[in-house]
């Protein structure tokens, strides 16, 4: 069955048991976003130690792909620099354009994808994609607040 | 409306439909429950755009070769089978435009445009609804925030039923324009029509009536209905895509302003100035879309006959029979009217926590294509709270195997998520 | 331009064409010279519609069952094709209409509704030609007189050029807009893009081209025109009636406020307020013409299977031949360039005293379709101080021998009315 | 050959050689009508005597059918009673209606018809029917002008 191609088990964990969901204190920015196609909607902290990912934490509502895609996301991005995080960002953002090439994209990528290798399933079903990418927009968003914020002296 | 229920003979019907023999996804026999969205199209339909473009294809009026008068012909003769249908009192009040959504943004943009009595002034009222697809919802957004008009609208009761309750001082001596869905897209509802214009005549209101998923179902009768527009589109009714039609009271369509300019809706041309043709010319700037028009004709001819008291009693069966085994469905919600009074054959459904992409996903893998999401109708989901739905919608061809498949497939779906 | 003038294999093209395999009046082949008014479909195109419904047919974007997601990548990768076609910066800048008149007609709305700097206000010049379509002469008229804007127009010399002796006075600090025909349908003339848009700009107009006779015929490249908008249809480059295309520059587009309201178009919807969607899709509201677009793709691989210089090339060389011969037939006089650069190839005259009605109806008993009449340019015929015209116009299935056939027509409508 | 069902010789004839045409004095109202696809023009001119036509003058420009159909329209209605100018009229706006059976329906109202049974072919060619019948129009409208004004004692 094609199916699991998408719903990898691993995908399927994190929906029914999402990490870092929940919003947490401290956080440098927070953002919310939108899937106007489907209504997916998730509110997105972002806190920073310096240049490193402190913590990530969010509330969101949507289908397993978006649900997992954003528990996923934050397990990998946390402990990491801002740099190494928009490195995993990129890829992913790219996997999930690589079309019917994902199994191998993702294959060539594994190192910097880690678990996130789960959605290469995805990008064939270009309905799918855009609920994979909602978390990792307001990620990339909230992070370039937050470096913002952080540049021009703001406490949040 | 009173139907009678009784199948069709789908065995033959479906034979007309070549799409309905493909299989997706491998050997997977296509269930398509998408016919709110769009409509399929029988194999006359398609052989009469090859014809068209074989033996015909010309464009049409002005011309007097042999192929502009035949595809002039085609495209009037195509007319009259529309007028026909909805039992139009004029050939002359049936406009082609490009889509339903072209035909309610014509009226919008001409009311706002027109001298009075019809024209809509800063302050006048317009009433809509809540169960509106948002192509009536943005056109009149639009006219009202340019004009300075008001935008109102009718609320959804629980059961995914026009909240009447405040009738009377909805639609009031400010209202100039009710523009309201006959059958809604995503609950199903149809709607009192009666009531409405009732109401909406008694203030001299002009009524819109937003057909697009009544003129493919049921028989339409705009005499009857006494709206003073309605529109309906004909990729929903066994047509092409592209073609799309408005009807409005003649003595209106006479007087209001014309929408857009260009070829074929003029009288006289100078520089300076312009005079309009009569209708339904001055609706229909440019070329229109012939092929599309002649086989929205030979769409209008295969539901003839079948019959639409027919196809409606038929899609009254199959609703009866899948609201009563999706209501076995443990976990399932209806989103609309429960039962079979006053419905169409589109029904919403929320299944437990699982999103509706998740849900149409696992059934589109099974050959299952139902459509999920806020069907161009957000608002209705915002009013119950949901974010989305997945939504089943049948046809003519629609067969009761069908909805057991797609019984079946929500089995699927809530095995493979694990509730 | 730079035209190679060569003919093609028009042997070979023909086959492909299945109307012009065709008889008319018993056994006249048909001798097809209307393709300014709009072309034939060659089978690649007709089959290419039969497929989608036969196999793919939903409605496009939102639906993640196998159809949607075919016909929607079908749609899209049409939007590539005619991007690359015009070499668009951009697929975004690639807007699908159902033709020409609703693409200027989007324009001339959006302008009159817009912001500064791009709206056009009270007392602003609004500048279009004498020899413009309908469809670029009316959209605009009802503009200006909305907003109490002036419409202002080039006029035409002798020699059915643009007349730019009052250049430099016509466009100027109080223009908003230009809007201008880039080879016009009566007379043939190729107008100097280049000189208007450099002017335009310098006042700080914007430039609407009407290419609607020009992207069937020659390499269009909207980068190099430099025109902020353009328009063109499907029916007259191959395609199916019902599709039309807006390019516009992506910044303006994205700026500009919406035309048609409804599903597609939006971001989300409230019933209080709504936001759009990016481009392309804001400009798209409804069901666009899925089967058509997806055809018009097919028309332009067609195209481009030939190549748009080729054509071009091909085109030349038969107008050419035509302008030579048509200047044999005695007291026949052309109305439009009688010299072949910078021209088209539709090709208008009088024949003596004899009214086109009646050259067009000797001409047809002959199996000859031409066009007679004012073609959607009266202007032009008062210009000239005649009635109507009769027009000749060639695609790169045209051949010299219709030509003949068209020069021993005339010959025969002289004899019929014993002049 | 086809054409001449519609181009019958005496159309021919009255096309090279209208009768009546040039506006003459006195009249009793004059009309200017337009056929807006082609630019046909005719200015029609009529003049009564009690209730019978007195006079029918023109000046037009346009095609064969037009220009032969006012020629053969004025020999007929000048000379005859209001009343049976109309139901010629009339006959002849059935006759452009009756598509494939003009000549059938011309022999029939040969009578009433006259010479304009001439125009039978013509009903066949539905993009010609309004040029045969922009003067009987014209007439049509000219006539219920000089009659109002007639009735109102107006002198033109
Ligand atoms: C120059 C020109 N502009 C505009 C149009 C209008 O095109 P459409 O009728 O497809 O809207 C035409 C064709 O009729 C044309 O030749
Ligand atoms: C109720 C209703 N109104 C309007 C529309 C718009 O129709 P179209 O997309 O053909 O313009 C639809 C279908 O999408 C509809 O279901």
């Amino acid at each position: 069955m094609q199916l699991e191609s998408m719903y990898q088990e691993i995908i399927l964990d994190h929906y029914r048991h999402p990490h870092h969901k929940g919003l947490r204190e401290p956080f440098a920015s927070q953002v919310h976003h939108v899937n106007p196609t489907c209504g997916d909607e998730v509110t997105m902290r972002v806190d920073l130690k310096g240049d490193v990912i402190s913590d990530i934490s969010y509330e969101s509502q949507g289908c397993s792909i978006s649900q997992a895609s954003a528990s996923v996301m934050a397990d990998l991005l946390i402990g990491k620099s801002v740099e190494q995080a928009r490195e995993v960002q990129e890829t992913f953002l790219r996997l999930m354009q690589s079309k019917l090439d994902g199994p191998e994209f993702a294959e060539e990528h594994e190192e910097v994808l880690e678990d996130a290798v789960a959605f290469a399933g995805v990008a064939k079903y270009p309905g799918r994609v855009k609920c994979a990418l909602l978390s990792w927009m307001a990620w990339k968003d909230a992070t370039a607040q937050a470096l913002d914020d952080t540049e021009s002296g703001v406490k949040a | 409306m009173v139907v009678n229920p009784q199948f069709l003979d789908t065995d033959a019907i479906r034979k007309d439909f070549p799409i309905l023999q493909r299989t997706v996804h491998g050997d997977k026999p296509l269930v398509y429950l998408d016919n709110a969205a769009t409509s399929q199209s029988p194999q006359q339909v398609i052989d009469t755009i090859v014809e068209y473009y074989s033996l015909h294809n010309a464009n049409v009026h002005r011309g007097i070769h042999v192929l502009a008068e035949e595809a002039t012909a085609l495209y009037e003769g195509a007319r009259d089978k529309v007028a026909a249908f909805i039992n139009a009192g004029a050939r002359e009040e049936v406009v082609f435009t490009k889509n339903s959504s072209e035909a309610l943004n014509l009226v919008a943009n001409v009311l706002g445009w027109a001298e009075a009595p019809y024209g809509i002034r800063p302050g006048d009222e317009i009433v809509i609804s809540e169960m509106e697809h948002h192509s009536n919802i943005v056109p009149w957004q639009l006219t009202a925030e340019r004009i300075g008009a008001k935008l109102r609208w009718f609320g959804i009761t629980d059961e995914g039923r026009l909240d009447l309750s405040n009738l009377n001082e909805l639609i009031n001596e400010r209202t100039k324009v009710v523009s309201l869905v006959h059958v809604s897209n995503i609950l199903g509802t149809v709607n009192p029509v009666e009531t409405i214009v009732k109401r909406a005549h008694e203030v001299g209101a002009l009524v819109v009536l937003d057909a697009s998923q009544s003129a493919p179902h049921l028989p339409l009768d705009v005499q009857a209905l006494g709206a003073d527009f309605v529109a309906f589109t004909g990729h929903k009714m066994l047509g092409p895509t592209g073609v799309g039609v408005l009807w409005g009271r003649r003595d209106l369509l006479e007087e209001l302003p014309p929408f857009l300019g260009g070829g074929e809706m003029i009288q006289t041309v100078t520089m300076e100035k312009s005079t309009y043709a009569g209708l339904p010319h001055k609706y229909e700037a440019g070329t229109p879309p012939i092929a599309e028009v002649i086989a929205l004709g030979t769409a209008v001819d295969y539901l003839n006959g079948i019959g639409m008291d027919k196809v409606a009693g038929h899609e009254h069966a199959i609703t009866e029979y899948a609201l009563g085994r999706l209501q076995e469905v443990e976990g399932l919600r209806i989103i609309g009217p429960a039962t079979n009074e006053d419905r169409g054959a589109a029904i919403s459904f929320v299944l437990g926590d699982i999103h509706p992409h998740d849900v149409g996903q696992v059934l589109d893998e099974h050959g299952i294509a139902v459509r999920v999401g806020h069907h161009c109708a957000r608002p209705v989901c915002v009013r119950f709270g949901i974010p989305a739905t997945t939504r089943a919608s049948f046809y003519l061809y629609s067969t009761p195997a069908e909805v057991d498949a797609l019984v079946e497939g929500l089995d699927q779906v809530k095995q493979f998520f694990g509730v």
